[in-house]
């Protein structure tokens, strides 16, 4: 209990001081969003208008009490480019960064483990060197050139599947693997090798001595203490896949937190890059903070008697 | 060239006018002046210059794309109705406020109308208006507007409210500048009468724009006007066009839907004058270039502007595919900001830089061969174009040096030239997009093979307009960027007249001679006369040099053979969705 | 005792180790016969290779890289080395059955006892969940557990280490095994909970009419619970007897060396002997006896001629030069 | 000779034969490591890659002698093998070979400086608050943790826009979410040391904090450090390639090679190579990275096994 309750804490004071950094930051990049707004040849009087207006002029730490403020008690704003309602935004293209990541996130699991036991299990064979090769390869291969190279095979030179788009399954295929393997290729290494430490435990020769099945053994008794590590640590993917989106999403145009963020970024849109940028960082604490609480879950050993 | 059927239809004569026309021989004035002398009406005449038009590549496979008759292909065909026309768009999505927007895209030409157009030889046709016409002396146009026509809301836009339109306009608007001898509007009856401050043959230019076509200004006004508040344009728009405004979500997509009570068109070359044919359109904005040619390959898109140069070529031979090609009202420029005026104060070094560029070179590599280089202000096509610009600008690297010496550079030890203790180099603005980075990087490269150090500041868009528009050595020494605008000289008089420093002047060039040759466009009364002052300007242009030109692109278009009556043409920035309709 | 048959009986048992490419036995032909409701204690110092025999008759060596080379296990006229993998696992737990040292890491973590124990018993026994929970509770309650039916659902690491090695004890005799070898299952223990496991241990086999073989370095624990006790060194059996005989009166120079090693209250020694010298690598055994460089009374031939295990008053013991036991 | 002297003998000739073996079976730690390493494949195919990328990062651009940026509209998009474009060449007809190698310095530079910040960094943070424990360590431990969760990207870009584009920022925003996570491992290392006997023997001699850490803790967890951060080392690589993809990073026309792939996939229909020659110069040097990583992690620290397995998960 207490465990957690200072995890709550923690990660409050995490979000207040990434809300800070993310408001600063983004402000101090440069640029104005009045590029965004306003025609390019309007009047300084018109700028200052609507410097006035999104509170552009007032000290930073003003802006940052009014913003935060806001967010408080609900009042998220609206789009500086398009008068779009922020939380609207959230929730259509948090859905569609939902669909991905969702995806994404169970394939590293479905094609993730399944490998890693298959190559566990066939220790040393041609299996397990072809699956190891195939998960040193996906962690060596960076994500954008991947996503590259899916869309120059599958779409343009196969087109088996549309290179870009959303949402219907066909168009999710390829920025959910691509989104997905760095993932998977960890998730393949972590089962091997949890798979094959925990074979060796001596509670394996207590189960053998009990009479029980190899399969028996190896596919819940190993596997489900192999699992620990795998399921503890499945929060971090969450992370991961949050900040590979931003890449993924943009390649394949798929209309998602990440590429809203991206765009607002580079057109200023303070307020959507704001929120939008606390979103992601608040998912990416809620998902380590996840983390913690799955390891205890998976691992009966950090439950308190 | 040799178009044959010139040969066939108007005679050898005229085909030969043709090609030295096409080869860019003779200018258009004095081109249409011997189609005058040798017979042939306006009407012919201006199709056989929309057909060879310098450098106009036209249609590869639909050949006729640029003939005056609306439908394409397949004339047997009747139209289908319904379903959605998927658009492939290159950039990114403009606001729907034609006073308060900065550019306009394809959509201002499903939503609004102008109140008159171009048809496809470029002849001016009417469009809202039901007919229009212009005094003796040039000084009152007066365009017809018959009432009983309503705005997608309802409002009732008759000649009254479109006055008051170009009258908001003439108040609000950035660009009013571009009509600047405009005096007033006034609604007379069922006509509105456009006054002049002086005769003007490039009167109807601007009205023919984006930023002039018609919007009820009830509804404009409600919104919030020219309040940043205003949400016109971006969550509802009003005007007459056959669609209405449904979605907009810059660097996504615009979505319109037919507008059911769309009373037909008077524009004389829309074959279809009821409601529109489609149901909706959406257009996607591909800012990953490669994608764009895929997803009309795989049908993810039924039509697409401005594929990547690299990717034309393979779309041609593609037999579901028509590809449709023209020079595009739009070029690569280079500003130098003169408040370095170290650097770029005098014309000897802005020569200097200016002969250093293989203009031609960067056309083939980086456009793929899809475009023109520029050695004046204006592309090819234009009416005004004076082929005499290629008096400059040509690339000669020795030429190049010669005027840099001449100018009092002289090459340091790193091979960087220095004038008085100066060292020659400065940071070159680009925005983050691959063409114009490709660019940039091309042209820093050749200005260091002559001793000049241009170091590229890559930033994003937001970023590059801040660092463009500033005042005074605010501003960045030199930036590249690119415009888009259909009506060249009086986009271009926005860029090198004195009087718009430091936006969109951004070179802070101040030349007499410039304006003066604005000033004179401005009150050119016949086309004599506009010549005169375009060349004045165009020549001034070139060999001043307040802005480099590079190059511009090709408009590209592709449509999937599916879809039928998606016509863009050279004259028109985008092509009108009126008779578009997609086989079932 | 000797007169009835031997429930288990080993045959000249070899079991070797592979490790950087080389080959070598670590039991050098091991024969040992164990006898219905005897407790039969192999003891050796640690790598004399009790453990791996143990293993090797419930089949669970590590293999590679341990793997029984040649010899026999009988058990109830079948030889075990023979079985297949299916054969195996119907004999290990609901006949022979067998305990480990370690109990925190014997257990699987995961798991509840009770899962595990339901498990076991459901996979040699086609009765409901419900029938398999209640004999666990049952076996958990017998082998002193306390509150059975709570424990039933806790996890290894929420109790105490005799408490672990009760479970063991549960999970290895609730299928009313016939035999049960026990490997050091006190060692990990607190010095209190030693004996009461034991003590338990002895219970149950004599309740159950069942063999016992406990493996263990520990001669005290030797001398309280044995019947008959072999000694193991490097390999092989040097010396088998009936308790008593071999307490008063070891045969073999090493037997005799771990008696003098064993502090014995009542006795006061100068000092503690301890046997000079090392076990030999596996790789490089001597050529004659095995125990030959480190005992006092080697002679020549004990260089040359490798000792047979042979009757000798009572006892089978493998020496060339057995002298009368001196403390 | 009497019995004894003769069994004497043999007991002498045979601890002699046992000291001879002793002496065969033992080999010098060293060479014991170096063994392992000549056995463990993977390392040796990591460290000829690794070496075949230093070289051509190190002394490509030297041998080679041509300008990165030289262009030649005449020679655009030449295919590998032409004459003169030993790669072939890209769109301003620049020379993909000059250019891969200087992305791989480029890559190279930034690894080398990533990593040496966050191994100084990471040691020092980790070993105080693991040495310290109390409100230091809460305060980095926190600190660390939060770094440490963050997509890299974002903070990158977070980076990026407080300090401008270039290569500095990239380095600093990658050096400082590696630097957490060898902190993170550091501080668990030294939590274990500091309980064990002989730092609290040195606590009892009365030395400094400081002697402690510097002459105890320090010596014993730089295995460990170095292992680790040789995994840090890919991490880097890939975070600088898929920075400078976004337009983040070397600014050109400095060729790096996220840029290259960005730049040439607009050409991957018809001339692939563009993109695909940098794509697999980051995959070579990210593979030779981790598999050395792998390797050393084996021979030096087979205790790290388990806990270096996923680079990020521990």
């Amino acid at each position: 209990m207490r465990r957690i309750a200072g995890r709550t804490i923690y990660t409050l004071i995490v979000l207040f001081v990434s809300s800070i950094a993310v408001f600063y930051a983004i402000r101090l990049s440069g640029g104005d969003a009045i590029a965004a707004r306003l025609p390019a040849s309007a009047t300084v009087e018109q700028r200052e208008a609507f410097r006035e207006l999104i509170g552009l002029n007032d000290p930073i730490h003003e802006q940052y009490l009014n913003y935060i403020g806001g967010v408080l008690s609900g009042d998220l704003g609206k789009s500086l480019t398009n008068n779009a309602d922020i939380f609207d935004m959230l929730l259509e293209h948090g859905l569609n960064s939902f669909i991905l990541g969702a995806t994404a996130f169970g394939l590293v699991f479905i094609i993730g483990v399944p490998l890693g036991m298959l190559a566990a299990v066939r220790r040393n064979s041609w299996v397990d060197s072809s699956v190891m090769t195939f998960a040193v390869g996906g962690m060596a291969i960076p994500n954008f050139w991947l996503a590259l190279l899916a869309v120059w095979l599958f779409a343009s030179t196969l087109g088996w599947l549309p290179s870009a788009g959303c949402c219907s399954p066909n168009q999710l295929i390829l920025p959910a693997i691509v989104l997905a393997m760095e993932g998977i290729a960890l998730t393949v290494r972590m089962t091997r090798s949890a798979m094959l430490e925990n074979i060796e435990q001596d509670f394996v020769r207590t189960l053998r001595a009990g009479g029980l099945s190899e399969k028996r053994i190896v596919g819940k008794h190993v596997f489900r203490n192999a699992l620990v590590p795998i399921i503890s640590l499945a929060g971090l993917r969450i992370g991961q896949i949050i900040g590979y989106a931003l890449v993924v999403e943009v390649i394949f145009g798929w209309p998602g937190l990440g590429q809203v963020l991206v765009n607002a970024v580079l057109r200023r849109d303070y307020p959507v890059a704001q929120f939008f940028s606390l979103v992601l960082i608040t998912i990416v604490v809620l998902s380590n903070w996840l983390a913690d609480v799955g390891y205890t879950v998976a691992n009966p050993r950090l439950r308190k008697a | 060239m040799g178009q044959s059927w010139i040969k066939q239809e108007f005679g050898q004569e005229v085909a030969e006018l043709a090609d030295l026309y096409q080869a860019k021989e003779v200018s258009r004035r004095s081109f249409l002046k011997s189609l005058g002398i040798l017979g042939i009406g306006a009407t012919s005449a201006a199709t056989i210059l929309a057909a060879c038009s310098p450098g106009d590549s036209t249609s590869t496979t639909g050949g006729g794309a640029t003939a005056t008759t609306g439908g394409s292909g397949g004339g047997s065909m009747e139209p289908v109705s319904g379903g959605t026309l998927r658009e492939g768009y290159n950039r990114d999505i403009s606001k729907h406020d034609p006073i308060t927007t900065n550019w306009y895209d394809p959509a201002f030409f499903a939503i609004y109308e102008a109140i008159v157009s171009n048809d496809p030889s470029g002849a001016t046709v009417p469009q809202f208006a039901s007919d229009w016409s212009v005094s003796d002396d040039g000084l009152t146009y007066t365009f017809d507007v018959p009432s009983g026509k309503t705005s997608h809301s309802g409002g009732v836009i008759d000649a009254e409210a479109v006055a008051e339109f170009y009258r908001t306009i003439q108040a609000e608007s950035f660009i009013a500048g571009l009509a600047a001898p405009v005096d007033t509007y006034e609604a007379d009856g069922d006509t509105v009468v456009m006054k002049m401050k002086n005769a003007w043959i490039g009167a109807l230019g601007p009205h023919k724009t984006g930023y002039w076509r018609i919007v009820n200004i009830n509804t404009w006004q409600e919104l919030g006007g020219t309040d940043v508040e205003s949400t016109f344009g971006t969550e509802s728009a009003d005007g007459t066009g056959p669609f209405t405004h449904e979605e907009w979500v810059p660097g996504s997509h615009v979505l319109v839907n037919k507008w059911d009570d769309y009373p037909g068109s008077n524009t004389p070359f829309f074959e279809n004058d009821g409601p529109a044919h489609l149901d909706s359109i959406r257009w996607t904005v591909i800012t990953e270039a490669g994608q764009r040619a895929t997803q009309i390959e795989n049908g993810d898109i039924d039509t697409l502007i401005g594929p990547a140069p690299q990717d034309i070529a393979r779309l041609e031979s593609n037999s579901d595919l028509t590809v449709i090609r023209h020079p595009e009202w739009s070029g690569f420029h280079l500003s130098m900001n003169r408040d370095y005026d170290e650097f770029f104060g005098d014309v000897l070094t802005r020569q200097g830089l200016s002969h250093s560029l293989d203009r031609v070179g960067m056309v083939n590599a980086i456009l793929a061969g899809n475009g023109a280089p520029t050695y004046g202000p204006f592309p090819t096509t234009d009416r005004n174009y004076d082929p005499d610009v290629q008096n400059f600008n040509q690339f000669d690297v020795d030429l190049a040096n010669q005027k840099l010496d001449e100018a009092g550079w002289v090459a340091g030890d790193d091979g960087v030239r220095v004038r008085d203790g100066v060292r020659f180099e400065f940071d070159y603005l680009v925005e983050d997009e691959s063409v114009q980075r490709a660019v940039a990087e091309a042209v820093a490269q050749q200005f260091s093979v002559v001793g000049v150090q241009a170091n590229l500041n890559v930033v994003d868009r937001a970023v590059a307009f801040e660092q463009q528009s500033g005042a005074g050595r605010d501003a960045a020494p030199m930036s590249l960027f690119f415009w888009l605008w259909p009506i060249p000289i009086d986009v271009l008089t926005l860029f090198g007249g004195s009087q718009f420093i430091p936006v969109p002047n951004f070179s802070h060039a101040v030349e007499p001679r410039i304006d003066d040759a604005i000033a004179s466009w401005q009150t050119a009364a016949d086309e004599d006369q506009a010549q005169a002052a375009a060349s004045e300007f165009q020549l001034a242009w070139a060999e001043q040099l307040p802005f480099l030109p590079i190059m511009n692109q090709n408009a590209t278009f592709v449509h999937n053979n599916r879809v039928h009556g998606w016509q863009p043409f050279v004259w028109n920035l985008y092509p009108y969705y009126n008779d578009t309709w997609i086989e079932a | 005792m000797t007169d009835t048959a031997p429930i288990l009986s080993i045959q000249n048992l070899k079991t070797s180790v592979t490790s950087g490419g080389d080959t070598f036995n670590v039991v050098r032909g091991v024969s040992l016969d164990l006898y219905p409701n005897e407790v039969l204690c192999l003891v050796g110092e640690s790598g004399c290779g009790k453990t791996i025999t143990a293993l090797s008759i419930m089949r669970l060596l590590p293999d590679p890289p341990v793997r029984i080379q040649g010899g026999s296990i009988e058990y109830r006229g079948r030889d075990l080395t023979e079985l297949s993998d299916k054969e195996i696992q119907q004999v290990r737990s609901s006949q022979i059955s067998m305990i480990f040292q370690d109990p925190l890491t014997s257990l699987d973590p995961v798991f509840t006892v009770g899962h595990v124990i339901t498990e076991i018993i459901r996979n040699h026994l086609d009765i409901s969940k419900e029938e398999a929970r209640a004999r666990g509770i049952k076996m958990f309650a017998e082998v002193g557990l306390p509150d059975p039916e709570r424990r039933f659902d806790t996890y290894p690491h929420q109790l105490s280490g005799g408490m672990r090695q009760r479970v063991m004890i549960a999970l290895a005799l609730v299928l009313d095994p016939d035999i049960l070898i026990a490997d050091e299952p006190t060692t990990a223990l607190d010095v209190t909970v030693q004996a009461q496991i034991l003590e338990k241990l002895l219970e149950e086999q004599r309740e159950r009419s069942m063999s016992m073989l406990l493996i263990t370095h520990d001669l005290a624990v030797v001398a309280a619970v044995a019947d008959r006790v072999a000694v193991m060194y490097a390999g092989e059996i040097v010396e088998e007897a009936p308790v008593d005989e071999l307490f008063s009166s070891p045969k073999h120079p090493y037997t005799q060396g771990l008696l003098r090693a064993l502090p014995q209250v009542g006795y006061k020694r100068d000092k503690l002997e301890s046997i000079s010298g090392l076990v030999p690598p596996p790789q490089m055994m001597p050529p004659g006896c095995y125990f030959a460089p480190r005992c006092p009374h080697a002679l020549e031939a004990c260089w040359d001629e490798h000792p047979e295990l042979t009757e000798k008053e009572g006892s089978r013991v493998r020496c060339l030069n057995p002298q009368p036991f001196v403390a | 000779m009497s019995q004894r002297d003769a069994v004497e003998e043999r007991r002498v000739s045979w601890e002699q034969q046992l000291v001879q073996f002793e002496e065969e079976q033992h080999v010098p730690p060293l060479r014991r490591m170096l063994q392992r390493m000549r056995h463990n494949k993977l390392l040796l195919f990591g460290s000829a890659t690794g070496i075949l990328m230093l070289f051509a990062g190190v002394f490509g651009p030297i041998i080679s002698g041509a300008d990165y940026a030289a262009q030649s509209f005449q020679d655009i998009h030449l295919p590998p093998m032409s004459d003169g474009y030993l790669l072939g060449s890209d769109g301003l007809g620049r020379d993909l070979a000059i250019r891969t190698f200087v992305g791989i310095r480029v890559s190279l530079i930034v690894a080398a400086g990533v990593t040496s910040l966050a191994l100084v960094a990471g040691v020092v943070l980790g070993m105080l608050a693991g040495y310290y424990h109390g409100w230091s360590d809460r305060l980095i431990g926190g600190v660390v943790d939060f770094v440490w969760g963050f997509p890299l990207i974002l903070v990158a870009v977070l980076f990026a826009g407080g300090l401008g584009e270039g290569l500095f920022p990239v380095i600093l925003a990658v050096g400082l979410v590696n630097t957490a996570a060898i902190a993170r491992v550091v501080r668990g290392e030294v939590y274990t040391l500091s309980e064990r006997e002989f730092i609290e023997a040195a606590h009892a001699g009365g030395y400094s904090h400081f002697r402690i850490m510097w002459r105890h803790i320090l010596p014993n967890i730089l295995a460990p450090a170095f292992v680790l951060a040789s995994y840090y080392v890919a991490v880097a690589i890939i975070a600088e390639a898929a920075l400078s993809f976004i337009g983040l990073g070397a600014q050109p026309p400095l060729p790096s090679l996220g840029q290259m792939v960005a730049d040439g996939r607009n050409f991957l229909r018809q001339n692939h190579w563009e993109s695909t020659i940098p794509g697999i110069a980051i995959v070579m040097l990210v593979l030779s990275v981790s598999l050395i990583g792998d390797g050393l992690r084996d021979v030096f620290d087979p205790r790290l096994r388990h806990e270096a397995k996923g680079v990020d998960e521990e």
